[in-house]
Order: structure tokens, then C-alpha cells, then sequence
């Protein structure tokens, strides 16, 4: 305006353009900052919602990818490498293991096979993680030292027939006659007997360094010649030395096989042998050496063998986990009890919880005057809610296991997660109660409608989604509550037979199974089952859309 | 006449029942509605009535301030547990100082930034961390957490460090609820007037959302302190449990919650009392929290 | 969205009109009693008149109260309003129209001894013709009938022309050299002059009418 | 007063320690409207409730004075359930409760005690046509009640609310929450309803209050201002205040 | 609770208020101006009167239409209300003595060329009365004076005994022979009859000042 | 139209498959109070707020047409923080920031890069005077603004955007939540401050719009139905829907 009134005096004009044109440039200036923070915030504010999100699909991932899927580097004597069909140390002649189809078995090394033949063990637990007896079946003609329990028969036929039908059941069979157990529902096992040989040079100490094991890239590398130092692969400054097996021998084409090059690929640098005996005897003496070889002849000839490191990826989680019973600590068998008890300990919880929170909600909301009463409930509501789930524990211990006497159980567990969860169903309860438009309830008592008829029959039924949604939120969280249970309900992984009856849950089990090392993959698989339940939960939770009024 | 006398008399009949079936219920759901209280009497007289004892044969200050914990030492038993309170605090703090700034901006992201599937999206992921039991975050802390500090750090991996980071996940969904809600809950009103004049995004949501939104963001925090200082198993698997001062982020230490399980499954005597005594402290400082979000919580449902 | 709401105001608004039609029929009769009374010399007539126009005066208060609390508790606008504003102004030249009634009555009053000079003729039919436009003027009034109301204005036009053939045939009247015949020719010419008022006022009614449909004042 | 339905006299109002009214004293009049009107806060709705006992949901209120309906003390011994019986409510906002539109209308007569299927379909149909929505609604009498329109719900309303056979219908703000069309069907409705029922009628909308009602009542400050004929109140107050008020001018 | 509020509706009222008042003047000075133009014999004068009554005519209804807009668009209620109900009544009564200010000028020009057969005193004298009375009956109805109103228009009767002294007069000439003098004495009959008239809606205009007040037709 | 302000054209807005608004052309005049009425959901409000792009903020909207505002187009280069700054918005509840009153006035200088304390001062000062409310809050311009009454904190809230230096100030039923002495005050205030400004104010109480503005606008299902005068809308319409909207009444 002012501008407008003095343009008769330029002098003026002039200053005034000037004053309003360094205003204009620091409004520019200002305005082009908070631009740039403006995109700078929404770039950072985007950065944490996606690492919030990626450690969310890392852990369940990991742990679901884990839980289906066993992903292991394992070190054994034994190279367990592509297809090799192997003699069985003991015999001239190519033989095949075949085993009953209700045998979790997809490999055996030479020494297990051997064992099982003995009868040592008896039962396939120690082989497999699998609560089955072992049937041995052998023919007539095969030579070894066979345990008591060990069957033989005489015709291949007979041998694959009792495999078939007999849970726990394997046989070995020349590989000669391996057509005639076309028809039979049975697995065909490889049988690992090969071994890396190295002379014990390669072996020492120097450096602080040993040389430890060898996995497949590195054996390839080996056996074509393209490494010619142990120092390349983690070992010793020391030259290898390739000892190659006898032309034709069964480790001969293994060799090549193994390196998956041909006969006139044979690398230059590699000392040729003539026979079994020269070739250990090479293996040994030279600076160096390695050789792959049968485990039973490097045993008998006391030569040094190197671990392999190989990678062993399968299923995980089956379905028989979840219907087999645990054995052994849970080393062995299924999680079948322990679901069973999980659902007995979710529904006796909920069972005592949920009559008692939307009781104490209804209260809360409906009948208490506001007032000292209902801020002591609520204050103890709040307080109980609070309180770290370890305390609950040791109350429980307390006051269910050693003062009601209830002993370590069932009971006393579920009673301590009563507890527990009993504020998450009153807040929810009295959440989805207020939620209930005050309306409802003045329209009912309107009609003439007494107070309770008013709640059981208007409110009740209109908060029912939302107190639903709470009570279920509950059970996840005493689907995965541990602390609590550690001193409470006890670790006996059977199914349990009364209340009182010590019972361990997904969450304990896992717990235990972590604890104690037992078993990496079953833990994973039971972390599973855990996050299988935890993402139902959510979906049923979120299913239960809370009616908007 | 008739129809209508006999309408009355069941009406009437009905008013009869109703005022008695009234009393009886209310007296039923009063009883429900004292289950928290006397619980948490309960929880305290027990507590208290355990630990207590303890103070008989050790000093409060030796108890509290001691950093020596050695229990099973027959001769001269020793229960300092200040190493277990320090422990506690460095891996809460810790955990909350990695998992607010996440959180906060998370939550931010959610109420203003984010479309609506992505903050659907968000909303289950929030829901999904909070759901997963700790026992499953320690598990993933043994095999993924423990092992990453291990190869950058070197040492075992299991320390203050693990700890506070696997505490920070689990903390950040309760940073990111009660951040998001109170974010939300604020009346769109007050960030369109911002827009509205002209304010930038980033200036709506800093100069006015989140002040607006500070109490309910602190009582977040506060909360989320208290559920850092309570957990147990995710913890007792990934930081070491070992009973010594902690020296610094790689240290293995053990914290008041690790203690009391530690210990529990073969203690007796002074030392099951003395863990009892720890649970007191424990119980003391989730006390302080819980009544400080109360107070902070309070507030802003004064101003509405 | 449709719905036939506000029955309520529509009633009043039914009431009103009726009531208007009413009136004008009191108006209309107090014109034909007084008319009557001029021409068949009936004093007890023509006092009957004056004595009911109290009810035309009092009906025409009611009315506009009507219409006021109308307006006060259900706010009209546009044609509901017009058409109440219109009514205040109807309903006042209904009452003027009754006042020249009773004019014309206290006229045939005075001219009850005397013998005509010339035997009315003029006078009845203006009048008749005044009570038609009237009664048409409601008409139009209540059915927002826009022609109607037009027509009714136009034939104005002859009840003028009537009241200036009479006029001059008073005025010849009054060139005379009878004291009583020239008062009574001027009372005639007053009585004539009542008609063409009543004319105007009818105009008006139409004015309002046309008024109250179009939101337009015309210039009838 | 023969035409009486409900009479108030001396009534004061105390919520804890504030007084909300003071000294009213009011006849109700059968078959007729009658509106209260005032500023926020000015007591009608409290007063309103005071008619059929709501207010004793509200902790700490007192009531001292008499209300007579026909002719007996309701804070007497008169049944509270009796009472809310024959003097129903209609609220501000439409409160259907969520189930299907029939049970919503045959809650009120299930909780008094009847439970014959055919019975209630006869009061559900009869109140539904009263309340001019059975056309509306008669082909999906079990689809939920809240899936119906803002007007529809708070029409509903009142149908359940004469599902019960009342004699007098207290509403307060009962289009507030509603758009015009919907305003001017409840209205029309009212105009209906008072043949067969005595309506009291809380609004801040003064024009509603001129539309719709016989009788209007004006408070102020917890007082009862004014009462009188609509037309009076509107047109020609004796009360300074009172046409302050309507006239949208204070002071 | 104090608040001056409401302040656009305020302003509009005082603005109707104040061109009612112009409205007033207007007519009053119509009046005058028709008188003198009798008095004095200017048939000038008498025809400005004539042409200036279009500009009252459509003030009129330019305030019709005022009125009709504040009733649409603030829909008062109560005193305001009657204010402007009144009102509606009040320009058709100063419309109307417009009219018969015309009348008086019509007759004076008709009058122009003669010599009065007595001296112009009664009727001038009427005007001015009726002129004051006028104004003091629109100062009332801005100001809501029901006294004044009243007083104003118990001047009512002053001015009705001036007519009938006039009229008593007029007839006394009309016995007389002179053609042109009875022709003279039945244009000043009409014209004091006008000045009559006019105090009568004068009298009107007092009764819509109380009933906006009071709510009440009162009977003056 | 050389005193238009804003000028709309052929605008069509869009809320996913959703056609809120069809083919409105406006003219707001400058120094005008511009109404906007129609019954829920006809568009007015949608419309309003494409005028600042506060619609911007929905997810899947579209805007087809022009609005030019002093001749340029607001969706073509115009930058929104400009353009909000330019045209003011006061919305429906009032919402003061929770801060003090003072700092809330300050807030949009500030934002816009106004540090100097004297400054602020002024524009605190004089914001609060012209929004009416300066004499009321002057001894307590440091006390949170969420402890002034509805009505002041409504005042409160045009102050704000006066402090911005508006140019255009739109209203969205600014009174809808104040009781009728507050909305009073609002609708005096807003008749004052006409003169420096140009108000465009959706408003759902028809008497409101009769009352304060110059122009009104009729919307109905989307389409700008009539526009005109105030009095002539009010006193005589030409579309039968205006009619049957302004005098209550639909079909």
C-alpha cells in the first residue's frame, strides 16, 4: 500500500523497492531451507518405517526359513558329495542300502551303517532323531560281522518285501540286483564310505595355523590341480602333494568323478600309483599328500584323514513333528505333547481369566462411582500390568507351588498366566465396553430396561468383537509367555495327566531346547510353530474388525 | 381385560426379579474387579515377605551397593547385586537409546507420511513384533544378534550390546503404538490449520504435532523403560550372564531379572531369600515407572 | 430426495388462504348488502353493513397476525415469503375495500328518504362487476394464478369508465337548481368515486398476487 | 389443569453442588408440543431428563419438588421401570443398539415380558408404521440397524421408543445430528405423533421450536424463563431475555 | 452474556428506519408543496407534486422489497418482526397520503384559473397539522415512542373537526347559485375530504407504531 | 470480471472413482462475503477446499479446470505454501495449537521466516484486534490457548490466519460448534472484516448465509446449482431446488 502512495517521490520508491527486495530474498532463502528439510525429514522419517519393517521380515524370516528348512555346515569324516555309489568297505561288491519308507533317512555314512548292522543301536534315534527300532536284513551270501538281532534271508525279494512292511526296517542288497526291488515301496540309501587322506605333514602346527578341513570347492580344486599350496585353503606353507588312486579302482573313478574331469584331464602334477598299497603308502610318505580313499582302509592303515565340511540342507519341520511325541529331551520325536499342553494351558487360562477381566470390566465401566474404590482398581490393574512376568513367576512359585501346594504344574501355571494376562483382558474388555456409545445403554434404561438386562443383552453383545479381540490378543501373549511358567509349570515335555502335573510348553521347550544346545533345528521348528500362532493371533485379532458405531 | 391383566402380572412379575437379580451381580462383578487389587497385594506381601528377611543377615547398603555376588561362597556368602543393578540400567538405556529415535520416527512415518496400505502394512508389522514372545527374540538373539557382534567385535557376542539391541526390538513396537496413537488421536484439526497456513510438512509435524503429542510420547518411552527393565528370557539368553560389574558395551552382564532365574532353580536359604531381595528392587523400580506414566498420562487428558 | 415435508406449514399456509377467501366473501357480501341498500333505499340494510364491518376490521388483525406469527415461527423466503408480504397487503386492501362498503351503505343511509333523480343503474353494476373482479382477484390470489390476476386487473379498466359516465351525468345533475337533487348528486358522485376506489384497490390485490408469484412488482 | 399430562412445580436440580435449575414449575400439556429452548447449558436437557428419572444415572444429582404424572409423584413411589415405560425418550444422536432392525424394536417389549413371535410382530409392524419407516425398512427387517441412514436410525428410534406403549415422548435434540431433509421428516413425524402422544421437545433450533410446538418454554441459567403459547414466545415474548434470545441478540 | 450482536441486522434497521423517514419527507414535502401550489394558484407547482408521486410510488415499493429481503435473509423475530411488519403497513400508508397530496394538486390545478369564493384558511391550516402530524408520527415509529404515537394521533380529531367545519362551509356555498361556485365548493369538499383521509392514515401509521411495539392493535 | 478474486472454471474434483464435484464455474468477488449452501455431501466444503489445495491432502483426489486466483492458476505452477499462505482457511471446530495464545498467532510468521521478536509482536498485536478478541486475551498471551472458551478459541484461530496476511480467508462452518452468542461474535467479526478481505464461507445454517454474505452459492449433488446475490437467492431464487432448499423443503 505504502508503495502505491509514495510513487511521486522516487527517492523513497527507491529505498523501499530495495527493502522490500531483500525481504523478498530472505523469505526465498527461508522458504527454499524449509523445503529442503522438508524432503530431508520425510527421507529419514521413510529410512526408520523401513529398517522397523526389515527387522520384522528378518527375524521371521530367518527363523520361519530356519524352521522349514535345515541349513547346516556339518563336518564329518566322510565325503558326502554328489552321487557316488560306494561299496561297503567291508565287501568286494557294490552294494545298496534300502530301507523302509517310514525311515527318516536320506544318507548314511559307511561307520553308522556299520553299527546298525551290529545292533548298535538298536534304535534309530541316535541315527536320525527317529524313536524306531532297527530291523537289520542281510543276505545269506554277505560277509561281516553282524549283530544278534540282524535277519538274514536269502533272495533279494524277501529282503525288500519285509523292508517293506516292517516300520524301522533296512536291508543291504548287491547293487547288481537293484531291478529287482523295482516295485517296492521303499527308499534306496547312498552310503558314504570315501575319506580325504593326507599325510600327516599336513596336519602339524606352524603359525598358529592347522590345517582343519577341506569342503567341496576346495576338494575340487584339489583333485584338478589348481591348487598347489595347503596355505591357499587355511593350512600350512606346505606344497600338496595330488596322489592319484590306481587307474580303474572304485576310488579311482570316484576321483574323477569328484573333480568332474575325464581320464586325459588328469592334472600333470599328480603322482600316479599302481595299487591299493602304493597308493597309502604315497598318501603317507609324501610331503603333503592327499588322496581320497575308503575310511575303513585309511583306518586300517593309520593314515590321517581331514574333516569335510559340507553343507547339509533339507526339510526342517514336517508334518510329523507336530504329531510325534518328544523323546529324549526332545532330541528326538515330534512336539506333540507339548502342543496338546499349550492348547490345555491356553484354554484352562482363558477359562479362569476372561469371566473374571470382563467381570472386572463391566465393573469398572458400568456400576463402580467414580471414586477412591475404582482408583484403587485401576491403579491395581494398571500395577498388575506392569509387573515383569519373572515376578509373576516367582509369585506363583510361591504362593500356587509351595503355599497352595499345588505343586509344580499345570495348575499353578495357568493360574500365574491367569494373573498375567487378566489386566490385557480388562483393559481391552473395558476399552471395547467404553467403546459402546453411552447411547445405547440411555436408550435401553429409556425403554424401561433394568441395568444388567441393559449391559447383558445391549452392551455385552456390541463390545463382544472388541472383547473377543482382547481375549485372544491374551492368548497370544500366554501362547509365548516363558518367564513366568520357568518355576510354575515345570519342563516334563509328556503330555500332561492332571493339573497338577508338571507340563512344558512351545515356549518353555524352546527355551530348553536353546538352553541346553539340544538341537538348533528344533528349536527353529519350534520358534516356528511359536510364530505360526503369534500371526494367527494377529490375523483373528484383526479379522475381529471393533464395529465402528 | 383379561389379556391385559395378565400382561401386568408378568410385568410385574419381571420388575420383581430384576431388582434382585440387580444386587447379586453387581456384588459378583465387584469381586472380579478386586481380583487385580488383591493380586497385586498378594504379589507384593509375598515378595516382600520372602526378600525381606535377608536384610537380617546383610545390610541394605552391602545388599544394594555391593558389587560382589557370590552366593554359594559357604563361608563368606556374599549378595552385592549392584553389578545386576547396573547391568540393568546400562542395557535398558541402551535399548532405549537405539529404539526411540526408531520408534518415534516410525511412529511419525505411520500417522503422517505413510498411505494407507503402508500403514497397514506397518500397523501388522508393529503388531507382529510386539506379538513374538521374548523367548523367540532371545533364541534369534543367540543365533543371529550374538554371532554379528561376535564377528565385528570379536569376543563371545553375548553382552550389554546384544542385550540392549534384542531389547530395543522388542521395546519398539511400544514406542511405536503409544507414539502412532497419540499422534493420530490428535484432532486432524490442528495439522490442517498448520497446512493451512502455509506450514511445510516437516514443520507441521515438528513444530506442532509432536509437541502436541510430547506427553503421550514420554509416557511411551516410560512404559517401554519399564518393559526393558522387566524382560527376562530374551535377555538371560544373549547377555552373557555373568555376575560381574559391566565394563563397557561388549562386556557379558547380568541383570536383576537374570539373577533371580539364574539362581532360582537350585538356591536355598539366604541365597533363595536374597533373590527374593533382588525381585524387591526390581518390583521398586517397575513401581516408580508405572506410577511415573500415570502422572504423565494424566496430564494431557486434563487439557482435552 | 423427495419427501412432502414441512405438512405442517403447508397447513397453515392452506389455513391462511382460506381464510383470506373468507374474508374477501364478507367484503364481497358487505358490498352487495350495501349496494342493495343504496337501491332498494333499506336503511336496516345499510346499518347492518356498518355494523359487521367491525368483523371485516377485526378479521383483517387477525389476519395479520396470522401471517406475522407465521413468519416468526416457520421463516419463510422466497414464494412462501412473497406470498405472506403479499397477504399483509391483501388483506389491508380487503379491509379498505370493506370500508368503502360501509361508505356506500351510510350513503344509502342518507339517501334512504330521497327519490332518486334517475333510477340507478350505473351504480349496482359496478358494483356487481367490483365483486366479480374481487371474488376472481382471491381466486387468483390463492392459486398463484399470474393470468388470472392480469384479467381481473384489466377489467379495471371498464369499472373506470363507468365511474366517469356516471360522474358526468351527476355533474349534470348538479348544473341543476334543486338543493337536494344537487346533494344528492354529489352524494352519488362520492358513492361512485367509492366504486373506483374499490376498483383500484382490486388492482392492487392483483398487483400483490402477481407480486407475490413473479417477485416482481407490476405496473397494472 | 385437566389437560395436564405432567406437572412440575418447585423443581430444583442439583448436580453434586450445582444447583442446574431453580424453582421450575411447568404443566405439560396433553396431545400438544412442547419445546424447551435456552442457550447451552441453561438446564432444558437437564430438565428434560428429570421427566422420566435419566438424570439418576448422572452420580451426586438431587432432585427437590414434585413432578406429577397424571397426577402421581414419579420421585415418589412410582416405579423407575413404570415410569420410563410410559414417559420414552428419543436422544440426540439416533442410538439403534446393533442388532437387526426387528430386534431393535422389539427389545423394549422383550424385556417387559413378552415373548410370543406373533405378538411381536404386530408391535413391531404397528411402530414402525407409526414412526413412517415401515416402508422403508419392511424387506429387510433383519438386517442390522445400524446399516440404516442417519434419519432412518433416529426414526427407528422412534419406533422402538413407542414400540412400549408410552403416553408421553421426551426428545432431546432429536435432529441435531440429522441433515435438513431428515429434520423435516422427524418433524412432520412429531406433527403426526401428537394426536395419539403428549412430546416434549429439547432444541437449540429456534425455528425448529417455532415450526413444530404448541408450548414453548424458555430457560435461562437454570431458571425457567418463560413459557407460553409458541406463537407468544415467538411473536410477542413478555420476557426481555427470552427475545434477546430468539432474536439471536444477547445483552 | 453481553455482546452487542447482531450488528448487520442493526445497521440494515437503522437504514430501513432512515429511508422510511426520507420516505416521510418526501410525502410531507408533497404535501406542502401541493398545498402552497392551491394556495398560491401555481399549477406548476402542481404538476412537479404530480410527476415527484412516481418517485414515492416506487420508494414504496423499493422499501416493500427492503423489508421483504430483511425478513428473508434475517428472519426476526418478536419487536423486530412487528417493526417490520409495521413497517410494510406504514410506506403503504405514506404511499397513500402521496396519493392524496396528488389529489390536492390535481384539484389545484383545476382550481388554478378561478377565484376563490372564500379565503383559503381552513385548508391550509388542515395541511400543516396533518404535516406535523405526519412527522411526528414517523419520528415515533423510529423511535418506538408509543406515547407520541398516541398523542399524534389523538390530533386526529382537531384535524377531523377542521374538516367538518370546512365541509359545513362548502355546503353552505353550494346552496348558492353560481354554477362555478358550486363546482368550486364540491373540488374544496373533496379536497378537504383528502386532508381528512390523510389524517386518517396518518392515525394508521400511530397504530402500527404501538403494534410494533406492543404486539397489540391498538384502537386509536 | 475485473473485481474477481478467484475465479473458478469448468472444475471438476474427484475423489477415486468418485465425481464430487461437476463442471463449477465461480466468480468470488473481492471484498466479498461468499456463501456456500447445499445439504450435506452436495460438495460445498470439497469445493471450498480446492481452493487452498487443502484437498491435496486426501489420497486419490483429482482436480480437472482452472482456478485462477488474482489471474494465475493454483494447480498449474503456483507454489501451495504460497498459495495457502495467500488464501487462509478457518475450519469447522476451532484449533488452536497447544501452545499459548501468543505463540500461536506467531506461528505462521514464523514458519514463514519472521524471527525478530518486536516484529512478531506487532503482528501478534494487531491480528488479535482485528480478529475481535485482543481485549479478552491481552493479559494472557503466555497462557495455553486451549483454556479460551469455544468462541474465543474460534476468534483465536482467525487471528492466526490473519497474522499470515491473508488475502482470501476461507470458512468452513465456523460456527457450526459454537453456541449462538459465540456465532454471534463470529458473524459480527466477519461483516468487519469484509472490508480488508475476501471471504468465501461454507455454511450449512441457511439463515447464516442470508445473514452475513454478499453472494451465495447453491450446491446441490456435486453442481454449482445457482449462484447469485444473497437476496436474490433468499427472496427469489430462480431454480426450484434453491427454493425447495432455502425454504425447507425438498421434492
Amino acid at each position: 500500500m505504502s508503495i502505491l502512495l509514495n510513487t511521486q517521490t522516487p527517492v523513497t520508491d527507491i529505498s523501499i523497492e530495495a527493502l522490500v527486495n531483500s525481504e523478498q530474498r530472505k523469505a526465498d532463502t527461508h522458504y527454499r531451507k524449509s523445503k529442503r528439510a522438508n524432503t530431508l525429514a520425510t527421507i529419514t522419517l521413510w529410512s526408520a518405517a523401513a529398517l522397523t519393517l526389515a527387522i520384522l521380515v528378518y527375524i521371521l524370516g530367518f527363523i520361519i526359513y530356519k524352521g522349514f528348512r535345515s541349513d547346516n555346515i556339518l563336518e564329518t569324516d566322510y565325503i558326502n558329495y554328489g552321487t557316488i555309489e560306494s561299496p561297503l568297505p567291508w565287501q568286494s561288491d557294490d552294494t545298496i542300502m534300502i530301507v523302509n519308507s517310514d525311515v527318516r533317512l536320506k544318507e548314511i555314512n559307511g561307520d553308522n551303517l556299520e553299527s546298525l548292522l551290529k545292533g548298535k543301536p538298536s534304535n534309530w534315534g541316535n541315527i536320525n532323531e527317529q524313536d524306531l527300532d532297527v530291523i537289520p536284513y542281510v543276505l545269506d551270501t554277505a560277509e561281516g560281522n553282524f549283530g544278534k538281532k540282524t535277519i538274514i534271508k536269502n533272495d533279494v525279494e524277501s529282503i525288500a518285501a519285509a523292508v517293506e512292511n516292517q516300520v524301522g526296517a533296512f536291508g543291504i542288497i548287491p547293487a547288481a540286483d537293484a531291478d529287482k526291488i523295482d516295485g517296492y515301496k521303499l527308499n534306496v540309501i547312498p552310503v558314504w564310505s570315501l575319506g580325504i587322506g593326507v599325510s600327516p605333514t599336513v596336519l602339524e602346527i606352524k603359525d598358529n595355523k592347522k590345517m582343519r578341513f577341506i569342503d567341496g570347492d576346495m576338494l575340487k580344486d584339489i583333485l584338478r590341480g589348481n591348487i598347489s599350496n595347503w596355505q591357499e585353503i587355511g593350512g600350512i606353507d606346505l606344497p600338496i602333494t595330488l596322489v592319484i588312486p590306481p587307474a580303474g579302482s572304485y576310488e579311482y573313478n570316484a576321483y574323477l568323478e569328484l573333480a568332474g574331469i575325464s581320464e586325459d584331464e588328469l592334472p600333470d602334477t599328480g603322482i600316479s600309483t599302481g595299487n591299493p598299497a602304493e597308493y597309502i603308502e604315497q598318501i603317507n610318505k609324501l610331503d603333503g599328500g592327499i588322496g581320497i580313499i575308503q575310511i575303513t582302509a585309511a583306518e586300517a592303515n593309520d593314515m590321517k584323514t581331514l574333516k569335510y565340511q559340507y553343507r547339509k540342507t533339507g526339510r526342517n519341520i514336517q508334518m510329523w513333528f507336530l504329531f510325534e511325541e518328544p523323546k529324549r529331551a526332545g532330541r528326538v520325536g515330534g512336539v506333540s505333547s507339548i502342543i496338546i499342553n499349550t492348547i490345555y494351558m491356553v484354554l484352562l487360562t482363558v477359562l479362569f481369566s476372561t469371566p473374571i477381566g470382563i467381570g472386572a470390566a463391566v465393573y469398572l465401566t458400568e456400576y463402580a462411582k467414580q471414586g477412591r474404590l475404582v482408583k484403587i482398581i485401576r491403579l491395581g490393574t494398571e500395577t498388575l500390568a506392569g509387573i515383569p512376568s519373572i515376578i509373576f513367576g516367582l509369585f506363583g512359585f510361591i504362593v500356587f507351588v509351595d503355599y497352595m501346594n499345588l505343586g509344580i504344574g499345570l495348575l499353578s501355571g495357568t493360574l500365574t498366566l491367569t494373573l498375567m494376562i487378566l489386566p490385557t483382558i480388562v483393559r481391552t474388555s473395558e476399552e471395547a465396553i467404553k467403546a459402546v456409545p453411552r447411547s445405547f445403554r440411555a436408550g435401553s434404561l429409556a425403554l424401561g430396561a433394568g441395568k444388567w438386562q441393559t449391559i447383558y443383552k445391549v452392551v455385552i453383545p456390541a463390545a463382544a468383537p472388541g472383547i473377543l479381540t482382547g481375549v485372544i490378543l491374551a492368548v497370544g501373549r500366554a501362547v509365548g509367555e516363558t518367564a513366568a511358567l520357568l518355576f510354575t509349570m515345570g519342563f516334563d515335555y509328556r503330555r500332561v495327566e492332571n493339573l497338577n502335573t508338571s507340563a512344558r510348553v512351545l515356549s518353555t521347550h524352546l527355551y530348553q531346547l536353546v538352553k541346553e544346545g539340544i538341537s538348533f533345528d528344533r528349536a527353529f521348528a519350534t520358534a516356528t510353530i511359536l510364530i505360526v500362532i503369534v500371526l494367527a493371533v494377529n490375523v483373528l485379532s484383526t479379522k475381529l474388525v471393533v464395529r465402528k458405531y | 381385560m383379561i389379556n391385559t391383566d395378565k400382561k401386568k402380572r408378568v410385568m410385574e412379575k419381571a420388575i420383581k426379579n430384576r431388582a434382585r437379580k440387580e444386587k447379586s451381580v453387581e456384588i459378583v462383578l465387584l469381586i472380579c474387579a478386586l481380583v487385580s487389587v488383591i493380586s497385586v497385594l498378594f504379589i507384593s506381601v509375598f515378595i516382600f515377605g520372602e526378600g525381606l528377611p535377608l536384610f537380617k543377615a546383610v545390610s541394605v547398603g552391602d545388599f544394594l551397593f555391593g558389587t560382589d555376588w557370590a552366593p554359594s561362597n559357604e563361608e563368606n556368602p556374599r549378595y552385592g547385586i549392584l553389578p545386576f543393578i547396573v547391568g540393568s540400567i546400562y542395557i535398558t538405556l541402551g535399548a532405549l537409546l537405539l529404539a526411540v529415535p526408531i520408534g518415534i520416527m516410525t511412529a511419525v512415518f505411520m500417522a503422517e507420511i505413510a498411505d494407507k496400505r503402508a500403514v497397514e502394512v506397518m500397523r501388522s508389522v508393529v503388531q507382529l513384533l510386539a506379538g513374538i514372545p521374548s523367548v523367540i527374540y532371545g533364541f534369534f538373539g543367540v543365533i543371529v544378534i550374538s554371532k554379528l557382534i561376535r564377528e565385528t567385535f570379536g569376543g563371545t557376542g553375548y553382552s550389554v550390546l546384544s542385550g540392549a539391541i534384542i531389547l530395543a526390538i522388542m521395546v519398539l513396537p511400544t514406542i511405536i503404538n503409544i507414539t502412532e496413537v497419540t499422534i493420530t488421536s490428535l484432532p486432524k484439526s490442528i495439522k490442517e490449520g498448520s497446512l493451512a497456513l502455509g506450514g511445510t510438512r516437516w514443520q507441521t509435524i515438528f513444530k506442532v504435532q509432536l509437541p502436541a503429542a510430547k506427553s503421550g510420547i514420554i509416557a511411551g518411552v516410560v512404559l517401554a523403560m519399564g518393559r526393558a527393565l522387566g524382560e527376562t528370557m530374551a535377555v538371560l539368553m544373549v547377555a552373557g550372564n555373568a555376575p560381574i560389574m559391566p565394563t563397557g558395551p561388549l562386556s557379558k552382564v547380568r541383570t536383576l531379572t537374570m539373577n533371580i532365574v539364574t539362581d532360582m532353580g537350585y538356591a536355598s536359604g539366604d541365597h533363595r531369600t536374597a533373590l527374593f531381595t533382588t525381585s524387591i528392587v526390581l518390583f521398586l523400580f517397575i513401581l516408580i515407572l508405572n506410577l511415573s506414566v500415570n502422572i504423565i498420562k494424566g496430564n494431557p487428558e486434563e487439557i482435552a | 430426495m423427495q419427501t412432502k415435508s414441512r405438512i405442517h406449514f403447508s397447513n397453515m399456509m392452506k389455513e391462511l388462504n382460506e381464510q383470506i377467501l373468507k374474508m374477501g366473501i364478507y367484503v364481497e357480501e358487505a358490498m352487495k348488502k350495501a349496494v342493495a341498500a343504496l337501491r332498494d333505499q333499506n336503511i336496516e340494510l345499510a346499518e347492518e353493513v356498518i355494523k359487521e364491518d367491525d368483523r371485516i376490521n377485526e378479521f383483517e388483525l387477525e389476519l395479520f397476525d396470522k401471517v406475522s406469527i407465521l413468519l416468526a415461527t416457520e421463516q419463510p423466503v422466497a414464494t412462501d415469503l412473497r406470498h405472506l408480504t403479499g397477504a399483509i397487503r391483501i388483506i389491508s386492501d380487503l379491509e379498505r375495500a370493506g370500508d368503502y362498503a360501509v361508505h356506500i351503505a351510510k350513503g344509502a343511509k342518507r339517501l334512504a328518504g330521497e327519490t332518486y333523480i334517475t333510477p340507478l343503474q350505473q351504480i349496482p353494476e359496478a358494483a356487481d362487476m367490483a365483486r366479480q373482479m374481487l371474488k376472481d382477484a382471491l381466486t387468483a390470489f390463492v392459486n398463484s394464478d399470474e393470468e388470472l390476476a392480469r384479467e381481473v386487473a384489466s377489467r379495471d379498466d371498464v369499472l373506470d369508465k363507468l365511474h366517469k359516465k356516471l360522474i358526468k351525468k351527476m355533474l349534470k345533475y348538479m348544473n341543476k337548481d334543486s338543493e337536494a337533487e344537487i346533494e344528492q348528486a354529489a352524494n352519488l358522485m362520492f358513492l361512485a368515486r367509492y366504486l373506483e376506489r374499490l376498483g383500484d384497490h382490486i388492482t392492487n390485490v392483483c398487483e400483490w398476487v402477481i407480486y407475490s408469484k413473479t417477485g416482481k412488482h407490476p405496473e397494472l | 389443569m385437566n389437560n395436564s399430562k405432567l406437572s412440575v412445580k418447585d423443581l430444583d436440580f442439583y448436580y453434586g453442588d450445582f444447583k442446574a435449575l431453580h424453582n421450575v414449575s411447568m404443566e405439560v400439556e396433553k396431545n400438544k408440543v412442547t419445546a424447551l429452548i435456552g442457550p447451552s447449558g441453561c438446564g432444558k436437557s437437564t430438565f428434560l431428563k428429570t421427566l422420566n428419572r435419566m438424570n439418576d444415572l448422572v452420580e451426586g444429582s438431587k432432585v427437590h419438588g414434585t413432578i406429577l404424572y397424571d397426577g402421581e409423584d414419579i420421585y415418589g413411589k412410582y416405579d423407575i421401570i413404570q415410569l420410563r415405560k410410559k414417559v420414552g425418550m428419543v436422544f440426540q444422536a439416533p442410538n439403534p443398539f446393533a442388532m437387526s432392525i426387528y430386534d431393535n424394536i422389539a427389545y423394549g417389549p422383550r424385556i417387559h415380558g413378552i415373548k410370543n413371535r406373533k405378538v411381536l410382530d404386530q408391535i413391531v409392524e404397528k411402530s414402525l408404521f407409526q414412526a413412517a419407516i415401515w416402508d422403508e425398512v419392511k424387506d429387510r427387517l433383519n438386517k442390522p440397524a445400524l446399516g440404516l441412514s442417519g434419519g432412518q436410525q433416529q426414526r427407528l428410534c422412534i419406533a422402538r421408543v413407542l414400540a412400549v406403549e408410552p403416553d408421553v415422548i421426551l426428545m432431546d435434540e432429536p435432529t441435531s445430528a440429522l441433515d435438513p431433509v431428515s429434520t423435516s421428516r422427524i418433524e412432520d413425524l412429531i406433527d403426526e405423533l401428537k394426536k395419539d402422544y403428549t412430546i416434549i421437545i429439547v432444541t437449540h433450533n429456534m425455528q425448529q421450536a417455532g415450526r413444530i410446538s404448541d408450548s414453548t418454554a424458555f430457560f435461562l441459567h437454570g431458571y425457567l424463563e418463560e413459557m407460553g403459547q409458541t406463537e407468544t414466545i415467538f411473536f410477542n415474548p413478555s420476557s426481555k431475555k427470552t427475545e434477546d434470545y430468539i432474536s439471536g441478540r444477547f445483552g
